[in-house]
């Protein structure tokens, strides 16, 4: 096993720190600046209630589980769970311009991450791939 | 996150801290829709001990200023972190609320 | 899945700083003591330390993983990897009074944990069994 | 864990901050080895920004500590934080090394 970290969680909201913790001190490990730190952390912990919200449609006690991948030039993150099957035309964010709550959380993962993508291979539930290329320091 | 109701110069102020996120959110929603059932207005948010705020946090106040705008109604925001100001202005939130560097600039305006 | 979170770490001593947090998060979202997390993050960092020098000799490319279990009555802490057997009986810390470097990582553990146990039942490596009897706000 | 080496009315001090553990002790070991073989004695250590130490970061200190006793040097630590304290004195170190609340304490002792 190489620089790949794996948490699982219960799919309540309350294990959101636990998530933005772990994904701030991954980012510090491989010397990532605080800015884009605290950018992927907001990203990482959005695609998780998101699971929450859509996939597990608020129930509590389901799983999710997140898997770390740093290379030379990437820090990804892919996020699992075992919910409703994202209809992935349907996911996108509200017009900014057009104020109401809510519809902001997919603009947070994509102002960050070069790659969101659904990997559609995964039989029960989602599989969401998030890629930010950049070099890291290793 | 912790919430406090806290009075200035006769204004009420929410005074957050720590992270407001969908765990704790709801609670920011309960005390924020409480204050704007009785129609306090101006209602100002001191800001400076905010850690973290994400869309459910955010949406939470974008809620709060619609149903305020439907009895003309001001909510005022001061001293945002950087960080959190950032996403204010990605999110072009920073033209729809009323943003202040302190809260007597936010009561004296 | 009820409060039972799980993290998988590279045994590589950079990441045990993602131990401690992860501890210290779950320590928090459960309303235990400040005065305790720190004393529960130290003793599951000493942990998995021993994990890797003795279990994987300082190999920082295997796993260890780590689940947390959290009822109303104890805080339970699961460490597991695929290194060498521990002799258990050989495991103890050094005299307090025989001042010498090392030796003490076990005393940490066992003055906030009840329970130190290794699972004989586990067939290739070691499930270390953690548990901290105490009343948890649920 | 970040270390610097500052003088402090003629005395070098080692000033640690952030977290002591398993990963960062080789690098205070290093720092400490370095000045122990200069027989640079007393030598303080400022642990005012320490936030976190484990039995490796202590192992260091003792094995400091062990070396300098072998030519009568001194090593004196200041302004240990209350939690890193009780670790010092559950391990009965409390009694083994010279400890001070203050970097003039230290030196005028
Ligand atoms: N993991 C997901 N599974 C299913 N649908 C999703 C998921 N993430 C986002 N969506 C869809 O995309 C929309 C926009 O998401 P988002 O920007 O996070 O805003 P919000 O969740 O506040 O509505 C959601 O309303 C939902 O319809
Ligand atoms: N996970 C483990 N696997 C095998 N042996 C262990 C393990 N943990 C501790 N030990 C044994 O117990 C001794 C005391 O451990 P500890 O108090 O942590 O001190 P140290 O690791 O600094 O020697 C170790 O030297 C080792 O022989």
């Amino acid at each position: 096993m190489k620089d790949f970290a794996t948490i699982a969680i219960p799919s309540h909201p309350k294990y959101l720190s636990i998530v933005r913790s772990v994904t701030g001190k991954i980012a510090q490990i491989y010397e990532i600046t605080e800015t884009l730190t605290e950018d992927m952390k907001l990203a990482v912990d959005e695609a998780c209630a998101n699971v929450i919200k859509h996939a597990y449609q608020g129930d509590r006690t389901k799983k999710i589980v997140l898997k770390y991948k740093i290379t030379k030039k990437s820090f990804n993150v892919i996020i699992e769970d075992s919910g409703i099957k994202a209809k992935t035309d349907l996911i996108k964010g509200r017009d900014l311009d057009d104020i109401r709550p809510g519809g902001l959380g997919i603009h947070f993962i994509k102002r960050v991450f070069d790659v969101f993508h659904f990997d559609e291979t995964k039989k029960k539930g989602n599989r969401l791939i998030l890629i930010k290329y950049m070099n890291i320091k290793k | 996150m912790n919430i406090g109701i806290a009075s200035y110069k006769g204004s009420k102020v929410i005074q957050l801290s720590g992270d407001i996120d969908m765990y704790s959110s709801p609670e920011l929603r309960t005390e924020l829709m409480g204050l704007i059932k009785k129609r306090i207005s101006p209602l100002y948010v001191d800001f400076k001990e905010v850690s973290y705020i994400d869309s459910s946090g955010i949406a939470t106040f974008v809620e709060g200023l619609k149903i305020m705008k439907t009895y003309d109604g001001r909510l005022r925001l001061f001293c945002i972190p950087q960080g959190i100001m950032e996403i204010f202005r990605f999110s072009k939130l920073d033209r729809v609320f009323e943003i202040y560097g302190s809260i007597d600039d936010a009561i004296n305006s």
